[in-house]
């Protein structure tokens, strides 16, 4: 079965440009650097690292919100990568994407119905009465009864609004959902009712999700399989009972080794390692001196190493 | 949480209600509006006919309340009838500054880069040429008249709408709900019609009414010089220069015009500040 | 020796329709070197109660009172502007969520530290920047001297907040509020500030207030807990306890829905429900409409907070 | 740094000449020359020779090359209504009574515009805030001439106290002076109070005050010193554009200043006297704008040093 989306040597390089008209000096600034990735159906993706480590990046190019510089994506084995606006516009349909910040995911100005039937509206699917019925039975599907149909988002809760924002992603129906942090600007009281949101709609709904985040706690509980960013490359790539328990790589180390612990009981002493450290302690499979490769080590485990 | 759904233009209009100056100066204004509506009504006379000559200069009484002008005309019918000219010459130049400012903003806001430098560029050539030499220059070139004037205003005064316009839709073009529709697929004129206009419907209420005594102040200003509205349409910078002549001996013909000019000009401004105030917090996304 | 002492502490912001209550009666008692996470979620009151406590709220709009609110032996209260700044800095002192916007952009990292040392101490410049190079490296900056010298913009969060830990320590405070100071940054560079935080505290002998969302941030770093909801205090206890046996049933809930305790995609155990809107809170007790063992006591009256033990305390009818 | 006032020096020069090839442009579609007049009757063909001995017959952009170069020497030719001096010379005749006048406005109504703004900043909410707000708002909305007029019938007509017009007699400055400062009080008040209220609102004035620096040493330090970044820029821009002398200042008070010889032009039609008017207010403009540009990279940091690597 061909994966729900593939990401093939993804590259973004950005022109940074400093202030002043005519002779600003621009420099390269290399965001994301031969990315791939394989989301494989009914499967949940997570994609973590820290910030600027080029993880949106990658999930806004996978959207196409952001224009690759390389490589290509492909969506049910579709190459999406060169298409134009209207040929995009139908595998638009089948991805969506869910952001950190709900609140300025929402248009202040609209009713929560039509922020939901906005897709139906775009695409041009059914009357206005019948995008109106269908968002207001997503809105329930989500957890939220009609009534709040004709609300507005400065009205509910952050949890309600993320809510909100999932109702829309998912009102057509998608095969893959980014969702950028999408929790992580959540009440801890109201994250896991997030999460058990996207896992249940993933069930339902036969959804492919690739989750963005910097929280390893919440992508232990949600993703099948995890990869970990380090400046803008792949660095470790496995399941997530793997990468929980068997990390090769000291980057994914550093981070696991970072997770505060969850009882004081277990407070331990760490040491921390620097970008430089890091670098230098990229493991060597043979010994020999070489540059770093993404290899595979194990079935469904890819490290970053030097032959 | 209230049980009525309230759209965020409702708590804009509340916090206005509470701005007693925005309250006071917006219903004065509403006063001078309906004045010059109705001015055939409140008048006595036409305002170019000469039915007082013998009581030409005649000071402020019963019959003529604000006295008799120089060619003996009412000078009450001639204020009234220079709100008309005020009002709708400062309507007419705020909405044309509307049509050019509107688009190039959002089109700066939204598109970035390129587009945005242009109409930062063409913006910074009204900031160094000083608009009311330029203004005068323009209406001596072209004989001055109603039209050249508005024209003249809207052309100085579409620079402050574009640049609320622009902040605002750059504001609202970095939001998520903006990337979530281009996800979708939707065409930057939807994304421009559908999300960046109403969301930019504040500053865009804004420039519309502090432009217009912008209009008002430069029509002023041009018939003050002689270059503005010709005579014998009642204009109050016109009057101005006219009272000036006299103000030693008949302080009338200077104090009522000046007085109409500044209370208008005030009362608009105070009503777009309070509009602006009340309309900001809400659309600043908190 | 208590350090900082809050009794009946409410705080209120006048709003168009009615007062926001964001604070509602809370008393906390802080020792000297003894180490306090104040646990809670926007719009609990954690930070509010904080910044009452060094009386940092614009007044008005909001309004403070309290029966007691005492740091260091002064009453903060009732303490004129002069008194204030000599409370601020040297008996208290305090570190931000977001290092990126807590310096002034216009001057440079080592002008700020310097003014701070001076502003409490009879010091010359020139001592002073020799004292401030020095509490850089005491806070792990490799070179001083060159970050002395740099601009806010110039620096990483990470940097930053480093920095602003070594600004906060330049007058020996005896007691270091710290709101949520990991909030903004990446989780190893979050690992390393705790430490630095941990370590400073016991080596010169602080208290610490660590204000934080994050149950892992006080699993790692103090010995007491204070757990807010909705403006008040629900319980209190030593950290262990509170890992081990939380009593209160909000801080159990809170504690069953922690995601990554157990290996495994799973859904978790969530909390119904939205936290209170501070504009428009529920009768009685704050947690009561979340709550699986509420009844109609709860929904009608607050309870009291009460102590249980010597070393634990919580609000709720079903302890009593 | 110097990248960015060399971009900026580049967009500012783009901008003067896009002017000036308007202005010209706009001078040379005017319907007739300057003696197609009635009352100076030429014939054709010597007209065609005066045409050919200033060069009016040559194609327009050669003539412009012609006049900017002259521009650039100072040459901006001879007035119709003078023609006994050039331009240069009436400028420098005309320009010391605006740039008194209206320099000594700016420099008496600046500091007082700030003054009344910090006031306002710092007790926001009360009658100060309120009064200093009333007085910005009348300050800006109300036309000049008004302002003039005010001041002639109160000090002059009423209380006869100071003179309406008199170039000669230092009292006869003192009303278009308070004229002249009364646009940059009411600018300042403004300016500064929001610029001020700005930066009180920054969450890096929380963390001076727990530091437990003194609210004096917050204000005048740290909060003056942020709010001046956007202050000073308006500054130069404001000087030049009250010292080029207002139209209505000095029609008011009968001052032989620039603003007078803008009107006398326009109505004579000396169309190289308005031109270079014009032109020369804009340079100063473009300069103006300039050199706030570089005083404000050198103010702030952020430009001065760059942003992080």
């Amino acid at each position: 079965m061909t994966p729900a989306l593939e990401l093939k040597n993804l590259s973004k390089t950005y022109q940074l440009r400093q202030s002043g008209g005519f002779f600003a000096r621009s420099t390269d600034h290399l965001a994301v650097n031969n990315v791939s990735l394989t989301l494989p159906r009914n499967q949940i993706l997570g994609l973590v690292g820290e910030s600027g480590s080029g993880k949106t990046t990658t999930g806004m190019m996978a959207m196409r919100l952001v224009e690759p510089s390389a490589g290509q994506i492909l969506v049910g084995g579709t190459d999406i990568t060169a298409l134009g606006h209207a040929a995009l516009k139908p595998y638009r349909r089948k991805m969506q994407v869910v952001f950190q910040d709900s609140y300025s995911a929402l248009d202040p100005m609209m009713t929560l119905a039509q922020i939901v039937a906005e897709p139906l509206h775009i695409h041009g699917l059914g009357t206005g009465a019948e995008q109106t019925e269908q968002a207001l039975d997503m809105l329930v599907k989500t957890g939220l009864d009609h009534s709040y149909g004709n609300r507005y988002p400065h009205e509910l809760s952050g949890g309600q609004r993320q809510r909100v924002a999932i109702a829309r992603a998912l009102i057509l129906h998608p095969t893959v959902l980014v969702a950028d942090e999408p929790t992580s600007a959540l009440d801890v009281s109201v994250k896991a009712q997030i999460i058990n949101l996207l896992l249940d709609l993933q069930a339902e709904m036969g959804l492919s999700i690739l989750f963005i985040s910097h929280d390893l706690s919440v992508v232990r509980s949600l993703t099948d399989k995890v990869a970990v960013m380090f400046q803008g490359r792949i660095v470790e790539e496995a399941t997530t009972e793997t990468i929980f328990t068997d990390a090769r790589h000291p980057y994914t180390r550093s981070l696991l080794d970072a997770i505060p612990v969850l009882n004081p009981r277990d407070r331990r002493a760490r040491t921390f390692l620097t970008r430089a450290q890091i670098e230098a302690a990229t493991p060597r499979l043979s010994g020999q001196d070489g540059r770093p490769e993404l290899l595979d080590i194990a079935p469904g485990h890819r490290l970053e190493a030097i032959r | 949480m209230s049980d009525t759904p309230r759209s965020p233009l409702y708590f804009a209009w509340r916090r206005f209600a509470d701005n007693k100056a925005a309250l006071v100066a917006g219903a004065i204004l509403l006063l001078i509006i309906l004045m010059a509506i109705f001015a055939p009504l409140i008048a006595k006379t036409g305002y170019a006919d000469q039915k007082f000559l013998t009581q030409a200069y005649a000071f402020p009484q019963a019959e003529f309340w604000f006295g008799v002008d120089d060619l003996g005309r009412d000078f009450f019918t001639r204020i009234v009838y220079g709100a008309r000219v005020s009002l709708t010459i400062g309507f007419t130049a705020a909405a044309f500054s509307l049509v050019i400012g509107i688009p190039l903003g959002a089109i700066a806001g939204y598109y970035g880069g390129r587009a945005d430098w242009c109409v930062m560029r063409l913006i910074e050539l009204f900031s160094v040429v000083p608009p009311l030499l330029a203004a005068m220059l323009l209406g001596a070139l072209t004989n001055g008249g109603f039209l050249t004037i508005v024209l003249i205003a809207a052309l100085f005064g579409w620079v402050q709408v574009c640049l609320l316009v622009r902040a605002q839709v750059k504001a609202i073009a970095q939001k998520e709900f903006v990337r979530a529709a281009q996800a979708l697929g939707a065409t930057p004129g939807y994304i421009i019609r559908r999300h960046l206009i109403p969301n930019a419907i504040s500053p865009i209420i804004v420039g519309f009414v502090l432009a217009i005594p912008l209009a008002m102040m430069l029509e002023a200003s041009l018939s003050f010089l002689g270059i503005g509205v010709p005579p014998p349409t009642p204009s109050w910078g016109q009057m101005i220069n006219v009272g000036m002549n006299f103000m030693y001996f008949y302080w009338h013909l200077a104090v009522f015009p000046t007085a109409a000019l500044a209370i208008t000009v005030l009362a608009t401004t105070l009503f777009g500040d309070g509009l602006r105030d009340a309309l900001d917090p809400t659309l600043k996304g908190r | 020796m208590t350090l900082l002492d809050i009794e009946n502490l409410t705080v209120s912001f006048p709003q168009h329709d009615g007062v926001v209550q964001a604070v509602r009666g809370v008393s906390l008692r802080v020792a000297a070197g003894e180490s306090v996470g104040i646990v809670g979620e926007s719009g609990s009151g954690k930070s509010v109660t904080c910044m009452a406590a060094l009386r940092l709220l614009r007044e008005p709009p909001s309004r403070i009172a309290a029966d007691r609110l005492e740091l260091g032996g002064i009453d903060v209260l009732r303490a004129g502007r002069a008194h204030l700044t000599a409370v601020r800095g040297r008996v208290a002192a305090m570190v931000f969520q977001d290092p990126m916007t807590a310096f002034d952009p216009v001057f440079s990292i080592g002008h700020q530290i310097v003014e701070t040392i001076r502003a409490h101490r009879d010091l010359s410049k020139s001592a002073a920047t020799v004292e401030a190079a020095a509490l850089l490296a005491r806070v792990e900056i490799k070179h001083p001297d060159a970050i002395l010298n740099s601009y806010p913009h110039q620096l990483s969060g990470g940097m930053l907040q480093r920095a602003m830990i070594a600004m906060a320590l330049s007058s020996r405070p005896q007691i270091l509020f710290a709101d949520e100071p990991t909030t903004a940054l990446d989780v190893t560079i979050q690992a390393q500030i705790l430490h630095l935080i941990k370590q400073l505290q016991a080596e010169l002998g602080m208290a610490l207030i660590m204000v934080t969302h994050d149950l892992g941030v006080v699993a790692e770093t103090v010995d007491r807990v204070v757990v807010m909801y909705g403006g008040r205090v629900m319980e209190t206890a030593p950290v262990q306890d509170i890992f081990d046996a939380p009593l209160h049933p909000y801080t159990q809930a809170l504690m069953a829905s922690m995601p990554g305790r157990t290996p495994g995609k799973q859904r978790l155990v969530e909390i119904a429900g939205a936290s209170p809107n501070p504009a428009n809170p529920p009768t009685g007790c704050p947690f009561h409409p979340r709550c699986a063992v509420a009844d109609a006591h709860c929904a009608a009256e607050a309870p009291a907070f009460r102590a249980l033990s010597d070393t634990r305390a919580a609000a709720c009818w079903r302890l009593a | 740094m110097i990248r960015y006032i060399l971009g900026r020096l580049a967009s500012i020069l783009l901008t003067f000449t896009v002017v000036s090839v308007i202005v010209f442009l706009m001078m040379h579609a005017v319907p007739g020359g300057p003696f197609d007049g009635n009352d100076m009757p030429v014939n054709d063909a010597v007209k065609a020779k005066l045409n050919a001995s200033l060069g009016l017959d040559q194609p327009l952009y050669v003539q412009y090359f012609k006049y900017m170069w002259g521009v650039l020497h100072f040459d901006f030719g001879i007035p119709f209504q003078s023609p006994g001096e050039t331009v240069l010379d009436l400028l420098a005749r005309a320009w010391p009574p605006s740039l008194i006048l209206g320099g000594a406005g700016v420099l008496i109504g600046a500091p007082l515009g700030i003054l009344l703004g910090m006031a306002a900043a710092l007790r926001r909410n009360t009658w100060i805030d309120y009064l200093a707000s009333a007085f910005a708002t009348l300050g800006l909305t109300i036309p000049v001439f008004v302002i003039s007029m005010a001041l002639i019938m109160v000090f002059a007509v009423w209380l006869n106290w100071l003179p309406a017009s008199g170039w000669g007699k230092p009292n006869a400055w003192v009303l278009p002076i308070i004229a002249y400062a009364a646009i940059p009080m009411a600018t300042y008040a403004r300016y500064t109070r929001s610029a001020m209220l700005d930066v009180l609102n920054k969450p890096f004035v929380t963390v001076l005050r727990a530091k437990g620096l003194s609210e004096r040493r917050i204000i005048f330090q740290h909060v003056l010193r942020n709010a001046a970044l956007p202050m000073v820029t308006v500054f130069l821009p404001m000087f030049i554009g009250t010292a080029t002398g207002s139209i209505f200042v000095e029609a008011m008070f009968r001052v032989p200043g620039l603003g007078a010889y803008f009107v006398s032009s326009i109505e004579l039609r000396d169309y190289s006297l308005e031109m270079a008017l014009i032109l020369m207010i804009t340079m100063m403009f473009c300069l103006a704008y300039l050199i706030s540009d570089i005083i404000y990279a050198l103010l702030n940091p952020r430009i001065r040093f760059g942003e992080r690597k």
